[in-house]
């Protein structure tokens, strides 16, 4: 041949010769800035920057890893399975991606997403350095001057409305350390109103299973999986949301020959790998999920012996469920009962099942009760605590478990302290910052609307307004707000616009703020879609790639990801940030009192270690950087299916991967860390345990605690409530104490020292005692089919706001008008009127949304990386065959499809198909920068607009909001459909 | 036997302009569930999946949905490449040889039998008339140069590699076909004018008529005496204007269909099209072979007719003589000239 | 002769003609192959080079590079 | 010596394009140019199934066959690669291809396309192992690294194999056996011109 032939033998030598310019030295990641015009200088022309760089680099040392390159391993910044990111870097620069063989999570593989990471660190899109409005043009400022301006005008609104006028908006794709200090610094600030993108994914998960059976997480792994010989995916579509995952629910499939059973309105990508696909009626899960249990009661397949021990009020359940017979869940949503009694049998009998659910589930008017439900099918099944088995909870960002856990929420304080006296009190204790002091810093709410005034500390332990709601307490009539004033700032940190429904609401209301902040690696829709002119900063963060912290995965492992490169550009992370405006409002002295701050930049490590001083009711008090860090260094010893090291391992010896919390003890205690949660098969050093006590033990003369049911060595052999030091001193445990133990529980607990419990005690003593016994510090508990303090205790129907079913709405309505968190809910008069005014007839068609594999949440991130932007291009509407059809709309065209409230429509490309069926159609939530047919893309900042940008769907998307947590309706709303 | 086969297929798929599916190797058979190829449909993801036979089917190449906007991208396997594979490389370089080796053999044998026609004298030798005028001779040189260069660089398409490149080397070849690419892409545009320009201006004199029909049975004066009547142009000529007319229209359209790639037609498409370009290209090239030859070193004096444009009158009256006769009924005296005793060399 | 000259010429001329008229009705794949909600800015250079014809050779590429998108970055100009 | 392919498992295929963006990745893939992509077939319907695919580096190779400049060539490993020095851009490759592996860097006519680019089974091309020239024009060299392609090594569900044909068709044997069906090896009939037998 004439070319040059590959030889054999050279082909499998491992090549050192890095070529010409990086072999002479001269590339440092200095001189590459400064070749592709990256330097300060030359960032005022940001807009035609060259990135040539990381080719130039790429192409100098080609893909040879020779001796400068560095390898840093990170941990993906997109879905929440948690995949090892493995980073080469050569002086500076991130010039590739290799395979991460070693992680048991993702071993070697990613989505799209993952794949195209890199992009992200020199993404010409990134926003570049700080910019405020003024008179409607973006000007570049100097951080100092941001921290400055943004500072005095807080304060001012501060001092006019009160703390509760401005919003804080955190992110699901921090670190847990910025989420945990973000919160801490809400609470410097003194206002509940913290939250992030959890409220809009799975905040009613973490309700509902939480008042389930204590936690509200993810009671498996993703690798437990593979364990499972049935498995149901209900309203969850994770061959897009989280490929990886497939790979272990696809390995499960095949290595057990299981059933997988998808349950869905849309034929899916993961639908299309079922062994049986269900297509339901959007919003009817609680039919199903009934119509599903009716099958296992009437048969009598259900788990009579595990009901008994480890569950409290099942009967109330088969009251409800007796009602959907057959032919009334086939009315509802569409199902045949032949089909369900299938799945039915399958689920109870061919064991272990799990049952996996995502924002299908999640995003309801009755999220809550979905939620619910779905636990009581997996309690009425035993399908519980046991490998194989449990409710595998797919989370949607990164962190989004990781900041729930650590309270970037407006119901709780960090690891789930409710906003109680007790709580506040314990955080204040953690933080050496006095309770009288935090007091002080809420607002008075005087009594208005017809309610009552709120004194500081009544306000301090209300929870706050929810991110979904956050325009409406913009927008609405003052006395409406249940609080000092309305919202007047918004201060948002990684956290798209596009993401709350009502967009055209949501619209209006960032016009009316007298001060809006986004702190985002890139604009995000905030700063597109309003007519704001002034008072409109944005502060370049850099992502979570550039910088120290940990993430806690999907399945409550917890992965520390080193910083791959510096901040590119002006960037700076988000530990900075807070200190910065801490700093300027006086309180960084607080909120890093224990926090080493170098060079202005709070210390990841240190602030994890606070988070393990105070994280004990959620056991995230084991996880130390060093673990952690050890764990990531010996990715490769841990089983792929249980997750765990071999025992005699000297640095993670034993060990679940990720430390999965409750990681019970103090770090040096080397709890494993629980990988299946309430598995009473394990001693609790192990990372066994029961249900959580967390409920009482008694109600209505029936016991909440377990009956003869307990985990493996556990000294006490029933059930028996949770750990406190009059508990102990009632067993006579207190003896076991250390006198410094000991010390520290008589000082936190001070005149009522035995009220100081397991989450309280500061020493750890009692849950060192307690895993010495063998018992779980939390107590052993009866999971709950009846959770009393919900507005429906046991799961009922209720047809949408808006119903395509309007002759169903008087037989199962919304809820009543109701005021939660601050805000009214009019779920009911809306639902009334939509009724009346015969929307279904106009807008015929139901439409739900979801995610594509491409992008993720509001898409602004993923949108700017040219290798998945050129992947989808166009924001589009799945139309069903005959839908389009009856239309005469062809595949590809350009359709308007308009919703029922605002006179709202958006224009976007149809996309015929029958992933879909008939009446229904689907869009991907990812797109905004069009707007009604606008294309937005000259109102951002010149050079930062994301590559691909599309109407967003929630221009689009209604009223209606879970009476709980107060997460919107995405999935279930009407619209029509007409050719453009 | 298979090869034959596969050539008889390929040039159906020529002629029929669409695959044909029994030429298709069958796709093999993996999930018992769908050997027979039953139509997937129901519940069942798992258990009805599609498969490569049950596929190919339904139609003749597998084509699915792409999100990227890119269409073309859409098709997964078409599998007529190795078809098309299989005609130009073990068909058409053989086609080629034999055509036109055979055409130039032929000429060549011809020319030894018959050897040069002469020019036969008589008292109009000498005298010249006007055969071809500027314009006419321009038109055809520009298409004959254009063809020239396209034969060539076409022609190397074919045997460039086979025989070329051993001669000269991978580098020296590869800079050498980019330049035939590049002119056998751009030069098709003059030539296709020129030939638009040929149809133009000679088709009036190129009808068919009975003259031609009596030219033909006498055989065109080439075996035995004589002259056959004929006018401007005799039958053999018109021969010539409507292969190019209609090869030349045919090397255009189906040129123009690969030179713009799916904007008429698929990816099967182009393949036709290149095996028509082809052969009809080798089958054209040695026609005008033929016609080089009687033009140039077949025919005493017929080259002057292209050269200067003026022939000797009495090789015009000799073969075409109706020509002559209409010329010079036409300017009275005829448009004979004087002045030129010696004949063009 | 001169017909022959004039007829040489005028291919020549016609085949440059078409050249640039074949040349300048081509799209760049990253044009072609992008959609209206695209702006891509940086379509890259590296396995097409600079000029978007294969070539990588940076020493035969002068002028503006056409891995750099033609149309300007969008301005700020907001209502 | 090892005889490369591909098999993409369709079983396992999900569509999530992680072998698209790997390999834009790797090799710095410029907008436009996809060396790989992801084909769903019988879209929204049951027994869908999503197939990934690039050049298969072909038995035989129609492309390199019909090329007038012979610029393909293939490796010990019998993987197809061309050399961008030799390729007129004529597009005759990408007539012959049955898996539309072929690009252009232009589009529209094929005046002069530019030189064809397509997947090197990350194995760059006839320059010097790890130089700047072979980065630039084939991209990175992963198999002188004793890698395999990118594109399979992160595929999310293994769903795309790459590596000795003998050894790849016997993991997908294993996963039939295993699991009871299997749509078969995409694909292989028409480039390898034999298929996996179970």
């Amino acid at each position: 041949m004439l070319i040059k032939r590959k030889s054999g033998e050279a082909a499998r030598t491992k090549h050192q010769a890095v070529a010409a310019g990086l072999a002479a030295g001269v590339l440092d990641r200095r001189a590459f800035l400064r070749k592709s015009g990256l330097t300060a200088g030359a960032l005022a022309a940001a807009g035609t920057i060259q990135l040539g760089s990381v080719r130039k680099a790429k192409a100098a040392g080609s893909s040879a890893v020779g001796p400068d390159t560095v390898i840093k391993k990170n941990v993906c910044t997109h879905c929440s399975v948690g995949c090892t990111v493995t980073a080469e870097v050569v002086n500076g620069v991130w010039v590739g991606q290799e395979p991460s063989y070693a992680s048991p999570i993702n071993r070697g593989t990613h989505c799209a997403k993952g794949a195209a990471i890199r992009e992200l660190v020199s993404s010409d899109r990134r926003l570049k350095y700080p910019m405020k409005l003024e008179g409607g043009e973006w000007k570049r400022i100097s951080w100092d001057q941001a921290y400055q301006e943004i500072g005095d005008k807080l304060t001012a609104i501060r001092e006019k409305n009160g703390a509760d006028s401005v919003y804080w908006l955190g992110s699901a794709k921090f670190t847990n350390e910025a989420a945990y200090l973000m919160r801490k610094f809400g609470a410097l600030w003194g206002t509940n109103s913290i939250d992030h993108q959890a409220r809009i994914c799975h905040s009613t998960t973490v309700a509902g299973v939480a008042n389930t059976w204590g936690y509200g997480a993810q009671t498996n792994s993703y690798n437990d999986i593979r364990n499972a010989k049935t498995m149901i995916i209900l309203g969850g579509n994770p061959a897009e949301a989280h490929p990886i995952s497939m790979q272990h629910v696809l390995s499960g499939k095949e290595i057990n020959r299981a059933n997988m059973i998808v349950i869905d309105p849309r034929f899916t990508r993961t639908a299309a790998h079922a062994t049986e696909y269900v297509r339901i009626r959007s919003g009817t899960d609680i039919p199903v999920v009934w119509g599903i249990l009716w099958h296992i009661f009437q048969n009598g397949w259900e788990d009579k012996e595990f009901i008994a021990q480890r569950v409290y009020a099942m009967d109330d359940v088969r009251k409800e469920v007796a009602k959907w017979t057959p032919d009334e869940v086939e009315r509802v949503s569409g199902v045949p009962g032949e089909q369900l009694r299938r799945v039915a049998e399958k689920f109870a009998k061919e064991k272990p099942a799990t049952l996996i659910w995502c924002m299908g589930a999640t995003q309801h008017t009755v999220g809550t009760a979905n939620v619910r439900a779905l636990c009581i099918l997996c309690l009425a099944t035993g399908n519980v605590g046991k490998p194989g088995t449990g409710a595998n909870i797919f989370r949607g960002h990164t962190n989004v478990q990781g900041a729930t856990d650590l309270g970037l929420d407006v119901t709780s304080l960090p690891l789930y302290y409710g906003l109680v006296e007790g709580g506040w009190r314990h955080w204040a204790r953690v933080w050496e910052v006095e309770y009288e002091w935090l007091q002080s810093r809420f607002d008075e709410v005087p009594a208005k609307g017809g309610r009552k005034a709120r004194t500081r500390k009544e306000n301090m332990e209300s929870p706050g307004i929810t991110s979904t709601r956050w325009f409406d307490a913009v927008n609405l009539p003052p006395e409406q707000i249940d609080q000092r004033s309305p919202v007047k700032a918004f201060m948002v940190f990684g956290h798209g616009g596009n993401t709350v429904t009502r967009m055209p609401e949501a619209i209006d209301g960032m016009n009316k703020l007298e001060l809006l902040v986004v702190a985002d690696p890139h604009p995000t829709t905030f700063a597109a879609l309003d007519a704001r002119q002034d008072n409109t900063y944005l502060l370049p963060i850099c992502t979570s790639l550039e910088m120290d912290g940990s993430r806690t995965a999907s399945n409550r492992s917890i992965q520390w990801g080193e910083q791959i490169v510096k901040p590119a550009f002006e960037s700076k992370n988000d530990y900075e940030v807070l200190y910065r405006l801490a700093e300027k409002l006086g309180f960084a002295d607080k909120l890093c009192k224990n926090i080493k701050v170098e060079n202005g930049v709070p210390v990841a490590e240190d602030i994890l270690r606070e988070i393990n001083r105070g994280g004990w009711s959620t056991g995230y008090c084991g996880q130390s950087p060093e673990r952690l860090k050890a764990h990531m260094r010996n990715q490769h010893k841990f089983d792929l299916v249980t997750l765990r090291a071999p025992k005699d391992d000297p640095e993670v010896g034993g060990d679940y991967y990720g430390l999965p919390w409750p990681c019970w003890g103090k770090p040096e205690l080397r709890h494993p860390g629980s990988a299946i949660l309430y598995n009473t098969n394990l001693h609790v050093k192990e990372g066994g345990g029961g249900f959580r006590a967390r409920f009482g033990t008694e109600r209505n003369g029936q016991t909440l605690l377990a009956e003869n049911s307990f985990s493996k060595g556990s000294d006490l052999t029933d059930g028996y409530p949770e750990f406190t030091f009059g508990v102990f001193k009632k067993l006579g445990w207190d003896k076991d104490l250390t006198p410094e133990e000991l010390a520290t529980i008589l000082k936190i607990g001070g005149e009522k020292p035995d009220t100081v419990s397991w989450a309280t005690d500061l020493s750890g003593g009692i849950q060192r005692v307690c895993l010495d016994h063998g018992v779980s510090p939390f107590g052993n508990g009866k999971a709950r089919a009846n959770a009393w303090n919900l507005p429906d205790p046991v799961p009922v129907h209720r047809e949408p706001v808006y119903s395509p079913r309007p002759e169903l709405v008087a037989k199962y309505p919304t809820r009543p008008d109701e005021r939660q968190l601050r805000m009214p809910n009019i779920g009911f008069s809306v639902q009334k009127s939509v009724v009346d005014r015969g929307v279904a007839k106009q807008f015929p068609i139901i439409l739900t949304s979801g995610r594509l594999v491409e992008y993720e949440g509001g898409g602004e991130e993923t949108r700017s990386n040219p290798w998945l932007a050129e992947l989808q291009q166009d924001m589009f509407v799945e139309i069903n065959t005959g839908d389009a059809a009856e239309r005469g709309i062809k595949d590809g065209q350009w359709v308007w499809v308009s919703g029922p409230e605002n006179s709202a429509k958006t224009k976007v490309k149809a996309l015929v198909t029958d992933r879909v069926g008939k009446g229904v159609a689907f869009m991907p939530f990812h797109f905004s920068g069009w707007y009604q047919g606008k294309d937005m893309r000259d109102y951002y900042p010149k050079g930062t607009d994301p590559v691909v940008l599309g109407e967003s769907v929630n221009t689009v998307t209604t009223y209606g909001f879970d009476p709980v947590t107060g997460m919107q309706e995405t999935k279930c709303t009407l619209c029509q459909i007409a050719a453009a | 036997m298979r090869r034959a086969t596969t050539f008889l297929s390929t040039l159906l798929l020529a002629v029929m302009l669409f695959a044909v599916p029994g030429a298709l190797s069958p796709a093999q058979a993996q999930n018992p569930i769908q050997a027979d190829g039953q139509n997937p449909m129901g519940a069942r993801p798992t258990a009805d999946s599609v498969n490569e036979e049950f596929l190919f089917k339904q139609e003749s190449k597998i084509r699915g949905r792409v999100s990227i906007p890119d269409g073309k991208s859409a098709n997964l396997i078409q599998p007529q490449g190795r078809e098309y594979q299989n005609f130009r490389e073990r068909w058409l370089p053989w086609i080629g040889a034999l055509v036109i080796l055979g055409m130039l053999a032929a000429l060549g044998v011809f020319f030894l039998f018959r050897g040069r026609i002469m020019m036969e004298h008589s008292q109009e030798s000498g005298k010249k008339i006007l055969r071809f005028n500027a314009f006419e001779r321009f038109t055809h040189w520009m298409t004959a140069v254009c063809f020239i260069i396209l034969s060539l660089s076409g022609l190397n398409y074919i045997f460039g590699k086979r025989l070329l490149m051993p001669l000269i080397g991978p580098e020296a070849f590869g800079a050498l076909a980019q330049w035939a690419k590049y002119s056998h892409v751009y030069l098709a545009w003059p030539f296709m004018l020129g030939v638009a320009f040929m149809f133009v201006l000679w088709i009036r004199d190129n009808i068919p008529s009975k003259v031609d029909w009596a030219w033909i049975k006498a055989g065109g004066g080439f075996i035995g005496k004589g002259h056959p009547h004929a006018g401007r142009f005799n039958a053999g000529q018109k021969g010539v204007f409507w292969m190019v007319a209609g090869f030349g229209a045919a090397m255009a359209a189906t040129g123009l269909m690969m030179l713009f790639p799916f904007a008429l037609t698929d990816i099967n498409g182009m393949q036709v099209m290149q095996v028509i370009h082809s052969v009809i290209g080798i089958v054209f090239i040695a026609g005008i072979l033929a016609h080089i030859y009687i033009g140039t070193l077949g025919m005493e004096g017929a080259y002057d007719a292209m050269g200067s444009g003026k022939v000797d009158l009495a090789w015009a009256r000799a073969h075409h003589d109706l020509w002559v006769e209409q010329e010079q009924a036409r300017t009275g005296s005829g448009p004979q000239l004087k002045g030129h005793p010696a004949p063009a060399e | 002769m001169k017909a022959f000259l004039a007829a040489v010429i005028a291919a020549v001329a016609l085949g440059v003609l078409a050249m640039f008229a074949l040349t300048s009705s081509q799209k760049f794949a990253y044009q072609a192959f992008a959609t209206s909600g695209a702006r891509v800015s940086e379509p890259g250079t590296n396995l097409v080079g600079p000029r978007w014809n294969g070539d990588p050779r940076p020493d035969e590429f002068n002028g503006e590079p056409h891995g750099k998108a033609e149309g300007a970055a969008s301005q700020p100009k907001r209502s | 010596m090892a005889r490369m392919k591909f098999l993409c498992d369709a079983d396992r295929c999900i569509e999530c394009n992680a072998c698209v963006t790997a390999c834009k990745n790797e090799h710095e893939v410029p907008w436009g140019i996809n060396r790989r992509r992801v084909v769903t077939l019988n879209d929204g319907k049951p027994g869908e199934r999503s197939v990934s695919m690039a050049c298969m580096h072909c038995t035989d190779a129609p492309c390199a066959a019909v090329c007038p400049v012979n610029c393909f060539y293939t490796t010990a490993d019998a993987v197809v690669l061309h050399s961008k020095d030799i390729c007129i851009g004529c597009g005759y490759c990408f007539y012959a291809c049955p898996f539309g592996a072929p690009q252009y860097p232009r589009v529209g006519n094929f005046g002069s396309r530019g030189k064809m680019d397509k997947c090197t089974y990350c194995s760059g091309g006839p320059e010097p192992d790890f130089s700047t020239a072979e980065y630039e024009k084939y991209g990175s060299n992963r198999l002188a690294e004793g890698k395999l392609p990118l594109c399979a090594e992160m595929c999310s569900t293994k769903a795309l194999l790459a590596g000795d044909g003998e050894m790849i068709a016997e993991i997908y044997k294993q996963r039939v056996i295993k699991r009871g069906y299997g749509s078969g090896a995409w694909g292989w009939k028409t480039a390898y011109r034999e298929t996996v037998a179970i």
